[in-house]
């Protein structure tokens, strides 16, 4: 029925089946539709945030998916800028996954404010000091990046393509990429690092607070650092995961291996730097602000745990498994370590922002808890849904993996 | 980025050993700066008061337990002002010449970012509208704007009756306010007479000379904040309580 | 012309650069900053207006602290304090500054007047004009008067004892023909009985703190809303301006870390209902160390050695009852406090110069256990502390004017001589003016027609405040038709089929008698400051209105033409009496006080005095004749009396010669000589097993009165003590350990009246065995933030009797704890 | 001119030429006359559309309840004292005790003249509304007010007039010598008077010029000059607010040296 639309020379499932498989997805965005719709209409006191919990899931899930997303830039820089062929054939994934990211991650922001039709007051009365209005400027202007990325993906459909127009106006596009993977790299470099940077600056909050490098607090480099680390691991899941489920192999293996090995190396440089900043912050600021490193891991489901996980667990074991050929070769230990590492990332974003705020500075002030409500899932799970749908969708009707029809000689349609 | 040294610095002491606990001044900054109020009160992390008291106890086993309180404005912090450089859009600043730290609600998006960033728990955010009972808004004041909901708000250390002073005293042909002319509403309405507000700049004021009381301490004073809200207390255990110790570290005065 | 898509584009790219040649993108843009900032059309935008103040005194609580009204226009927008009034210089209490909400909130209150439509505590209701309800009202009184049982209208008054309006309201049930006017109960009926039994004279309690240097403080929440609480907040941060020690030393005695507890300097944690012990085995100390003041015990005390009586026989003294009774270890045993603290503390007491002990339960708004009380009092007739500077001070009332005596007619004259319903002020219970939960058991107990036909409620929320384990309710099922006053959507209002709604405090004209503990004698002037809001009527207005619908003969007996001018024949009195009516902020009353010199008044006609009022708001007289021994006390022995003749006439005129029996019939355990004098007797209330006792405590800053709790204060609790619609229950966690709870956990509070849930709050302050729940929550009436928030304590709490005073105990009472 | 004719020779390719492309071909500035006509025909509506139109949607134009002569209440015949213009202004428009600003007087400032409904002063039809459906209703009339500020903002007119010595005129404009009130023109969006915010829709008057010799020399004019006390010496400024928004306090404060009160709580509540 919409065979038409398919790429040239690849097989697609029925439309029956594909809308079965949307499905769940859509019951997602429909689940997150309506909290976002409670958030909008009756305000934040839908979710369980409070005056403590200033900051809580959302924030996690975007800071995770923007971490996650950062396979996009990175991959598009290794391809455009550094000029890794191989990476071609895995760069579109990587685009696209980075775009559902960004944009779920602005949508998610748009919700979370409680004043949403204000929330272009930060580029009109933008106070530069503040490092958020660093990450809203580079994340707004990598969402437009992104999305120039993408529509010669989409302009690449066989039917939009047969428009001279369009055809040549995404040729065009194409032609200066690399200008715009540059342009990206820069803007998500920054937005990485201010997202870091965002805690690293309350200096007020022994728990969060870095010592500063230039401007800079060192978890600016630590979050682009992290983020490359694991961007890419994302990116090879997200590919595996539509592999294994469309039963086709799509990307070949010295691309998704480059990139293994690449995160390996990356994860293991981040996580020197990242042991290095942990030992100078317990060792300077948390005995400077009178109290000592184990005060931060007592409050709560709060633990040392968080630590051993985040470095150790899945930091450590992941790097180390990457990096290891044998391990890396194989299917299943290759899709352990890429989990871990994205485990240990989101690991890492989630104590930022959790354990930071659930900490209290005052001696005098209490711990309090905080569950998310379903609206909050809700607009969380919309995330997923919208990212399954969108991926699914480029991929039954764009030639997503260009490399589909070599490697899958047999089922050419 | 230390503070520019203006004119004026707006400063509180408040006394411990007379405070009672009596939550006086949290209702009076309430009905002075039109707080609002939710319909579940007792939801702490999210109703609003600007001036909240915070609850110690010395831990001992009865009959040695005492209490003890801590009425907690916001500390109008003096060095790098936490709160201040991390808000997008420029809704709080502090007043260099007075040193009141504002915050402005219709340009809050009510991002958080600075509630997050202030570790005294004196911000507070907008949950709710405002829940008023028929006829209940009959009591709201016009000197403060009421806020919206999704909007952050915090003691202003009632900068409005620093204007209502200046205006009187533009009145009276004069431009310098005289010390106890520009207070607080707790400060007004303490039945101890606990709190004492003025000009630290100013070195005949009593807030000046009271903040250099050998017992008088702030908050979290290693974080380097300088707050502008300074407490005396006579008990060691109370003022043991201001600040995170080293073990062997405290020193009683 | 060919217009293709490129002449398009061409087009399109003018009018874009030509609009941006305009205003409209850029003011666009800027209109819509703005729209999002103030298009809120929900948020109530306060009018503005002329800012105004307006000076009164404030009625919320017996304190009357000077209050100063903020107003723009019409409207009030802040309750502060006044620097210029004697009592509070300046501070006022959380529910003095959250009045407002009070004021304001149309849900809580009632509008116009009423008549219930729908059953009995729906709290449904119909408006009817006033003339209509004060007809239905006088009809109905004159029927009873017509069947010749006038006795039948009772009423219920919550006025403090000795104001123009409680005065008017007990007028109106003397003409009809009732003497059924009940007080609701305060400790100052603990105050004035102890007056009355030792010193002879049923004056009001006054004591000068501000100028003590040692403060005993048993029982009273001194800085947690007892007596004024603006004076005496105020004296507190005195004491504590320095931190080097210049203050008097203040022990509270008090069963839990309260904030008084832990804000003095000492803290004795005796059991609930024990204080009575420790005060005579503080006494005992300092008698046998001969820490006591000698002379002044020879001299104007009756019944400290043991003595002789008319008839010869030889009677036990003070001295020897306490020196054999109450020593130390004997104490220890009863208190729970150790010896060497009460060794510790009466040597301190007995040590210092002007030692004051004062007395109290909590706020004061219910009454106190007459024996403890005596003892207390006791302790500063030992150190020769009464009627000195910095002591407690013998008072005669306030000079007010009375109106002329009633002349009842002979039906009211045959209905004033039916007894009281409650028993009070007869032989069994001669002590005391008011015992509404014995109303409430008359009504219960009674077969066929019930003995109140007609119940006025005034300015009280008995069903709420009673510790009565909810009888008062009970005995409002049976009364026939119920009439209440009270301004506010309240409990009792609730079950009434009649509302005559009073104003409220800032719409009402008042006179405030004496601040509860106040050294010298004052009266505030509580002047409207708004403009009534709704339909409702000053209650003394509407008595007036109502006493002229009987008809004569009531009619007569109010011969004015309102509240006003009553109010003002009253203070007449006050004009012929010399006192001030304007405070030099430099010299605080207290220092004034102290000084004893008499004083010449700042006004010279009532006309005078009266304007001085409505401007300043009070008159006192802040000086004192000190030192009269020989004239002050009004005892049958004409001395501080230790063993009250008083009592024991009262004992006898009560038995008929059988002492023993009289006792037995005030509720007095003990035999002998002891009996009467300052003794203790275990007050708790409930059967039951020796097991938990639960205390109810109250908040200063809850409404525990009559009051709805202004959402204000509700910021300032923890939510250890409220949280949603749950109260907390304070126990020692060694109490929650033995009963396996954890913090937070939900049970089951069980007593002979009744049952409550709350959740536990583990506290090392509270006492090991005794479960601590706040007064003042689990309304069932009034709006959404009262109506069902928390439980009440009071419903737990019944049965218990204070000896001698009848009144309840309502401070312990034996409970049951189970898992909920 | 060269490179020019280069780029139009290459047009013409346009679309078959991979370099060339689409952008080229579409986005090249048009040279022909017949273009040049359509991106007029494009302009000159969109100009008229935002300087003509624009303004006259963006606000609604309310009457006041009746008319009010500022000339006639600020002739001393009638008993209004002052010896200066704003003298005569404050007659009605005082200070209280406090400080505060009376603003719009109210009834009870009409009713010191205006005591008797059945007397009027003049004969005016305005008089007539005023005494009839105000005055003997016991009514406040509900004047449109020009300068009423939005809820979150604080200004003080003790500050700005007693201690900055500004005449009213220099905000307010002409107002006190004028025969009948002037429209009130409210704009749609935001609700506040144009004299708030948009008196001059484009936005970049200049509220504040240094007064050259000369150049202001009539009376009228007289009124809004200052002479202002800076680095270089006595200034002379000619100070006219056209609308009376954040920007042009701030403007006013700046030259003045107030720049402390540029502070966000100074004027914001």
């Amino acid at each position: 029925m919409d065979s038409a639309l398919f790429p040239e020379g690849v097989k697609r499932c029925s439309p029956k089946v594909f809308l079965l498989w949307t499905l769940p997805w859509l019951a997602l965005l429909a689940w997150g539709g309506l909290s976002a719709f409670l958030c909008l209409w009756k305000g934040l006191n839908q979710t369980n945030m409070s005056n403590i919990f200033a900051f809580a899931i959302w924030i996690v899930f975007d800071l995770a998916v923007i971490a996650l997303g950062a396979g996009a830039f990175f991959t598009g820089f290794l391809t455009y800028v550094i000029g890794r062929k191989e990476l071609k054939s895995i760069i579109n994934a990587a685009v696209i996954i980075g775009f559902i990211c960004y944009s779920g991650a602005v949508a998610m922001l748009g919700i979370d404010i409680g004043q949403p039709i204000r929330g272009w007051f930060i580029f009109w009365h933008a106070n530069v000091h503040s490092m958020l209005t660093e990450v809203s400027f580079c994340i707004s202007a990598y969402l437009g990046v992104l999305a120039i990325e993408y529509i010669p993906i989409i302009l690449e459909n066989r039917q939009i393509e047969k428009v001279p127009h369009l055809r040549l106006f995404g040729h065009n596009l194409h032609h200066i990429m690399g200008v715009f993977a540059a342009t990206g790299t820069f803007l998500s470099f920054f937005h990485q690092g201010s997202l870091g940077g965002m805690f690293g600056v309350m200096y007020a909050r022994p728990f969060a607070e870095r010592w500063d490098f230039y401007v800079w607090p060192t978890t600016f480099f630590l979050f682009v650092f992290s983020a490359i680390a694991a961007g890419p691991c994302f990116t090879i899941l997200c590919t595996k995961l539509t592999e294994a489920i469309s039963r086709k192999k799509l990307v070949p293996d010295n691309a998704v291996q480059f990139l293994a090995r690449l995160s390996g190396w990356l994860l293991s440089g981040y996580l020197v730097l990242k042991i290095i900043d942990t030992a100078v912050w317990a060792n300077t600021t948390v005995p400077n602000a009178g109290l000592g490193l184990m005060d931060f891991y007592r409050e709560g489901p709060y633990g040392i745990w968080m630590l051993i996980a985040e470095i150790g667990i899945f930091g450590i074991v992941p790097a180390v498994m990457l990096m290891i050929p044998q391990v890396r070769q194989n299917p299943a230990g290759l899709i352990v370590a890429c989990l871990m590492n994205c485990t240990g990332i989101v690991l890492n974003r989630f104590v930022f922002i959790i354990a930071t705020l659930a900490i209290p500075v005052m001696p005098f002030a209490r711990f309090w808890s905080y569950l998310p409500t379903w609206q909050e899932w809700g607009i969380a799970m919309a995330l997923v849904g919208y990212g399954f749908l969108l991926f699914s969708v480029s991929y039954r009707y764009l030639p997503v993996f260009p490399k589909e029809q070599e490697l899958n000689p047999a089922m050419n349609g | 980025m230390k503070a520019t040294e203006g004119k004026y610095k707006y400063g509180m002491v408040i006394n411990l050993d007379k405070c009672t606990g009596c939550g006086t001044c949290t209702v009076a900054c309430a009905a002075e700066n039109n707080l609002s109020v939710i319909r579940d009160e007792t939801d702490k992390q999210r109703t609003i008061s600007w001036m909240q008291l915070f609850k110690v106890t010395n831990g001992k086993p009865f009959p040695d337990t005492e209490v003890s309180y801590f009425p907690r404005p916001c500390m109008h912090c003096h060095n790098h002002t936490p709160c201040v450089s991390v808000c997008p859009p420029t809704a709080t600043k502090m007043d260099y010449n007075n040193g009141i730290v504002s915050q402005i609600y219709t340009r809050c998006i009510g991002c958080r970012y600075c509630q997050a960033a202030c570790p005294y728990q004196a911000r507070y955010f907008n949950w709710w509208d405002g829940h008023f009972p028929k006829g209940t808004e009959r009591y709201l004041s016009p000197e403060v704007s009421v806020r919206m909901r999704g909007v952050v708000e915090k003691c202003s250390f009632c900068h409005h009756r620093l204007m209502r002073a200046k205006e009187q005293a533009y009145a009276e042909d004069r431009r310098e306010l005289e010390d106890g002319e520009y207070i607080t509403a707790c400060t007004e309405v303490c039945p101890a007479e606990a709190i004492t507000f003025g000009d630290l700049n100013d070195p005949d004021s009593k807030v000046a000379k009271l903040s250099k009381h050998p017992q008088a301490f702030r908050l979290l004073e290693r974080i380097g904040t300088e707050p502008k809200v300074y407490y005396i207390s006579s008990k060691d255990w109370v003022r043991r309580m201001a600040d995170n110790y080293h073990p062997n570290e405290f020193q009683p005065v | 012309m060919e217009i293709n898509r490129r002449n398009f584009i061409q087009l399109l790219a003018g009018g874009a650069a030509g609009i941006h040649m305009t205003p409209l993108p850029w003011k666009l843009m800027d209109d819509i900053a703005i729209w999002t900032q103030n298009n809120w059309p929900w948020v109530p935008k306060p009018e503005k207006g002329r800012f105004d103040h307006e000076k009164s005194v404030c009625t919320l609580c017996p304190g009357g602290c000077g209050i100063e009204v903020r107003k723009v226009g019409d409207r009030a927008v802040k309750i502060e304090g006044r620097t210029d009034y004697p009592v509070n210089p300046g501070g006022i209490c959380p529910l003095g500054a959250g009045g407002l909400q009070l004021l304001y909130d149309e849900t809580i209150r009632f509008t116009s007047p009423m008549k219930r439509v729908g059953p009995r505590g729906a709290g449904q209701f119909t408006a009817i004009s006033w003339s209509e309800a004060l007809a239905t009202l006088a009809e109905r009184i004159g029927m009873l008067r017509k069947e010749g049982r006038p006795e039948a209208l009772a009423a219920v008054d919550g006025n403090r004892r000795g104001n123009a309006e409680g005065t008017l309201i007990r007028r109106l049930l003397e003409s009809v023909g009732s003497p059924n006017y009940f007080r609701m109960p305060s400790i100052e009926d603990t105050y004035t009985t102890a007056n009355l039994l030792m010193q002879g004279n049923p004056g009001p309690m006054a004591y000068d703190l501000e100028n003590a240097d040692y403060i005993l403080s048993v029982g009273p929440a001194l800085i947690e809303g007892w007596g004024a609480p603006g004076r005496v907040i105020a004296a507190w941060g005195r004491w504590h301006e320095s931190s080097n020690g210049n203050g008097p030393k203040v022990v509270q005695v008090e069963s839990r870390a309260s904030n008084t507890a832990s804000k003095s300097d000492g803290w004795v944690a005796p059991r609930p209902g024990t204080e009575a012990a420790l005060a005579l085995g503080l006494a005992h100390v300092m008698i046998r160390e001969k820490l006591v003041d000698l002379s002044f015990l020879s001299n104007y005390t009756h019944g400290f050695e043991d003595w002789t009586d008319e008839e010869g026989r030889n009677r036990k003294g003070f001295r020897s009852m306490v020196l054999d009774g109450y020593a130390p270890a004997e104490v220890e045993g009863i208190t729970g406090v150790s010896a060497d603290r009460i060794v510790a503390i009466g040597r301190e007491f007995g040590k210092a110069k002007s030692p004051l002990a004062l007395y109290g339960k909590g706020k004061g708004n219910l009454n106190g256990s007459l024996l403890e009380c005596m003892a207390v009092q006791s302790l500063n007739a030992l150190k020769g502390n009464i009627n000195k500077p910095g002591g407690a001070v013998v008072q005669e009332g306030l000079p007010v004017a009375s109106w002329a005596d009633v002349s009842p007619d002979a039906v009211a004259a045959r209905g004033l001589e039916t007894g009281r319903l409650n028993g009070s002020g007869s032989p069994r219970l001669p002590l005391s003016e008011s015992l509404v939960e014995n109303l409430s058991r008359a009504v219960l107990e009674s077969n066929g027609t019930p003995p109140v036909d007609t119940l006025l409620v005034f300015a009280a929320n008995p069903v709420y405040t009673l510790p009565d384990g909810g009888a008062f309710g009970k005995a409002l099922g049976k009364i026939p038709f119920i009439v209440s006053f009270s301004p506010f959507r309240d409990e009792t209002a609730a079950m009434a089929d009649l509302i005559l709604p009073d104003h409220t405090n800032l719409e009402k004209l008042e006179d405030v008698v004496w601040p509860t503990g106040l050294q010298y004698p004052f009266l505030g002037l509580s002047r409207p400051v708004v403009r009534p809001l709704y339909k409702t009527r000053h209650s003394g207005d509407a008595v007036i209105a109502l006493a002229g619908k009987i008809g004569d003969p009531v009619a007569a007996a109010f011969p004015w033409g309102g509240f006003e001018e009553a109010l003002k024949e009253r203070l007449r009195g006050l004009a012929e009496s010399p006192g001030l009516t304007s405070w030099d902020e430099s010299k605080p009353a207290w220092e004034t006080f102290a000084r004893g010199r008499s004083v010449s008044p700042d006004y010279d006609s009532f006309d005078d005095l009266w304007d001085q009022l409505e401007s300043s708001g009070f008159w006192y007289r802040p000086t004192h004749a000190f030192y009269t021994w020989l004239s002050c006390f009004r005892t049958p022995s004409g001395k501080f009396e230790f063993a009250s003749g008083r009592l024991e006439q009262a004992v006898k005129a009560a038995a008929g010669g059988d002492a023993g029996d009289g006792l037995r019939k005030m509720g007095v355990e003990a035999v002998g000589d002891q009996a009467y004098m300052p003794h203790y007797e275990q007050t708790l209330s409930g059967d039951g097993e020796e097991g938990l006792k639960l205390v109810p405590y109250e908040l200063f800053n809850v409404s525990t009165d009559r009051l709805p709790n202004p959402p204000f204060l509700t910021k300032t609790l923890f939510d250890t003590q409220l949280r949603k619609d749950e109260s907390f229950v304070k126990m020692n966690p060694a109490t929650a350990d033995r009963l396996g709870l954890e913090q937070g956990e939900r049970i089951r509070i069980q007593s002979d009246a009744g049952e409550v849930k709350a959740r536990v709050d583990r506290f090392e302050g509270a006492m090991p065995g005794y479960l601590y729940l706040p007064m003042g929550f689990g309304h069932t009436a009034y709006g959404i933030y009262q109506k069902g928030k928390g439980v009440n304590p009071m419903n737990l709490v019944a049965a218990g009797k204070d000896p001698l005073s009848g009144q309840s105990v309502w401070w312990s009472a034996r409970v049951r704890v189970s898992k909920a | 001119m060269e490179n020019q004719s280069n780029a139009s020779e290459k047009r013409p390719q346009g679309g078959s030429n991979e370099s060339g492309g689409l952008l080229n071909s579409t986005f090249l500035p048009p040279f022909s006359l017949k273009g040049w006509l359509f991106v007029l025909a494009g302009l000159v509506p969109a100009l008229i559309v935002g300087w003509v139109v624009f303004p006259m949607v963006l606000y609604s134009s309310q009457q006041q309840p009746f008319n009010f002569s500022h000339v006639v209440h600020t002739n001393p015949d009638i008993g209004i004292e002052g010896e200066t213009e704003q003298e005569l202004c404050m007659y009605c428009h005082y200070f209280r005790e406090d400080g505060t600003f009376v603003g719009i007087p109210g009834m009870d400032t009409c009713t010191m003249c205006h005591d008797d409904p059945e007397f009027p002063y003049g004969q005016t039809e305005d008089e007539k509304i005023f005494l009839e459906q105000y005055v003997a209703e016991g009514k406040e009339v509900p004047w449109l007010v020009y300068s009423d500020q939005p809820e979150c903002v604080y200004f003080s007119h003790i500050a700005h007039v007693k201690m900055g010595g500004l005449t009213c005129g220099q905000c307010h404009g002409d107002h006190g010598r004028s025969e009948t009130l002037p429209v009130y023109k409210e704009n749609r969006l935001t609700g506040y008077s144009i004299d708030i915010w948009g008196r001059n829709i484009a936005g970049y008057s200049k509220n504040i010029k240094p007064a050259e010799a000369g150049m202001y020399e009539t009376e009228d004019d007289e009124q809004y000059l200052r002479t202002i006390e800076t680095e270089q010496g006595e200034e002379t400024y000619h100070i006219k607010m056209s609308s009376m928004k954040m920007d042009d306090c701030a403007e006013c404060h700046t030259i003045h040296h107030q720049e402390q009160n540029n502070a966000c709580f100074v004027c914001h509540k």
